[in-house]
């Protein structure tokens, strides 16, 4: 599956290199997902798509599962161990207990901190010595060495290192239960009474439906049917029917440039 | 000063990091009581003087009197390490206080991603991996170097964290609040 | 023993090498009269402590005193064996079974670069450089030392890693599994 996906050139902050280089180092930990802002890849897909300009329906679609197993995994990596419940599922007086918890122990390290920083620098006027040891005494005669180590320890090293990873499990992606069309509808029933944003179409909808709206309003902008228009990352997203040009609006709109450009098909 | 105190004066001024009774007493032949005896001769011994005895991470070592400091950094061209930043201490405090404690814990307990300032701390010393937790993540811990340079014989000597816990009234008012704010939103839900 | 004396104790305590008398003078601020006339007096109180001052080519020194030299031999001249981390241990583990090997093969088993490791390991003296590979690439074996710090006659006696081995019944060579090992883990991404 070595698709334009993959091959997909990033330069972010933490990260500069091919699509599927991130994904290998995100895997091995070698890049930690916490830090990688998720909304810099999207914006460099876009760019993409629109220099290539080009929709390929399969590209597309595998960039839309990849993002969301990238997302669900940092949500996940964000999140507490599994024994917690969400905030959100709890009865309001439990939740402003969970919430009092965090806090206060949040509240506790802050002020260890400030400890810990002026401890630092109290302690800085104590300075030891680091000096070679005299020629005498730098080497150790090998008559004297005894055993301190275990050999297995050796072997299960390793052992270890001969283990290869698994691929991606991306089992636990739900299939999609919403189809293109379905959304399609839903989002034309909407521009016939006018401009919405983008909330409104997804209100309530689970994640693969967001998924597959965007990939609608992907399609409708490209039969020129809509134009979409995000005025900054995370901002909303204004949706406005019958486009007097097919210009490329919502794409450029995400760029960090937001200088809007018309692409010829 | 007795020879032993003498000797062990010796054997600190030599070694490169601090050394605890036993190695003391084993490189001294000489019974544990003897050397804790002579350790605390020693220290009477240095009074007035230009170095000082410290345990530190479980052993002794000499250091320098801090009123040479300033001296000293200019003899050595050795200046001052910067001070911690709020991120590094809160997140240094989480690993002295918890460890081992996983990278994403400590995310939770600060609520932001605390990547860049474990790596500080790392690339300072002061923390390092000690493996991973079930899940997969990996585990922190503090550095003999922690404890060495916060001069603690162990993480057990920092001050009990609950000193830093807001007052039973702040507390009740926090509580308040939120409660009332959780049932409001709970009533406009329903 | 008055300020200055104090203060020139501390600052030989710290430095390395000989400090000659004009640095001193400048690190404290004062005339190399009255530095000379402190390092008399700190010669004077030194006398019956565990080090001594000395007078070494342009400069001053302190040295530990000439009777804690046996001591000092028991405690220091010894292998220093604290736990291995566990990226010695894998970077132990491959110059053992595979040596000699060279530092981008560690690398590419390890899938990160292996230098510290490495260094500490060969610091430790568990580790040696054997000569180049044919493309100038460093190589590694084990000493005599690592043998007798693990129990090993020689390195033929090294535990049979097939016990551990997820694949046992993969008949290619140890070092081409580990090769493709560390790759995939490299390349994985689905």
């Amino acid at each position: 599956m070595a698709s334009a996906v993959h091959r997909l050139e990033l330069d972010l902050d933490v990260f500069a290199g091919p699509f599927d280089l991130l994904l290998s180092l995100i895997l091995r930990e070698d890049v930690d997902l916490l830090e990688v802002e998720l909304a810099d890849i999207v914006v460099s897909y876009l760019d993409h798509l629109e220099a290539s300009e080009l929709l390929d329906l399969e590209s597309a679609t595998e960039f839309l599962v990849l993002i969301a197993a990238l997302l669900e995994l940092k949500s996940r990596l964000m999140l507490p161990g599994e024994e917690l419940p969400e905030l959100d599922e709890l009865a309001p007086a439990e939740a402003a207990e969970e919430l009092i918890e965090r806090m206060l122990q949040y509240a506790r390290f802050r002020g260890a901190g400030g400890h810990i920083a002026a401890r630092h620098d109290d302690e800085q006027g104590h300075l030891y010595r680091s000096a070679p040891l005299p020629e005498t005494l730098r080497r150790a005669p090998l008559a004297a060495a005894r055993q301190a180590y275990d050999p297995t320890v050796l072997g299960a090293s390793l052992g270890g290192l001969l283990r290869t990873p698994p691929p991606i499990d991306l089992q636990h992606m739900a299939m999609p239960r919403v189809s293109l069309s379905d959304r399609l509808a839903v989002l034309r029933g909407l521009l016939r009474r006018g401009a919405f944003s983008f909330e409104d179409a997804v209100r309530d909808a689970d994640r693969m439906t967001v998924a597959v709206t965007v990939f609608a309003l992907l399609e409708l902008y490209k039969r020129g049917e809509a134009e979409w228009q995000q005025d900054e990352p995370f901002g909303e997203i204004t949706v406005r029917g019958e486009a007097p040009a097919p210009a490329l609006r919502a794409v450029a709109a995400a760029r960090r440039d937001s200088v809007s450009r018309t692409v010829q098909k | 000063m007795t020879g032993l105190a003498r000797l062990i004066e010796a054997l600190l001024f030599l070694a490169p990091e601090p050394v605890p009774v036993d190695e003391l007493a084993d490189a001294l032949q000489a019974s544990e009581e003897d050397v804790t005896e002579a350790l605390g001769e020693l220290r009477h011994g240095l009074g007035g003087r230009g170095v000082v005895l410290r345990e530190v991470g479980e052993g002794f070592a000499l250091a320098s009197h801090p009123d040479a400091e300033e001296a000293a950094r200019r003899l050595l061209a050795r200046p001052r390490t910067p001070s911690l930043t709020p991120a590094q201490a809160e997140t240094l405090s989480i690993v002295a206080y918890l460890q081992p404690v996983s990278r994403p814990e400590v995310a939770r307990i600060r609520g932001v991603a605390s990547e860049s300032a474990a790596a500080a701390l790392t690339d300072r010393g002061l923390i390092e991996e000690s493996g991973r937790s079930q899940f997969g993540a990996v585990l922190y811990r503090t550095t003999p170097l922690f404890l060495k340079l916060f001069g603690l014989k162990s993480v057990d000597d920092l001050p009990d964290p609950s000193a830093w816990d807001p007052s039973p009234e702040d507390e009740a008012a926090l509580r308040d609040r939120l409660l009332r704010a959780g049932e409001e939103r709970a009533q406009n839900a329903g």
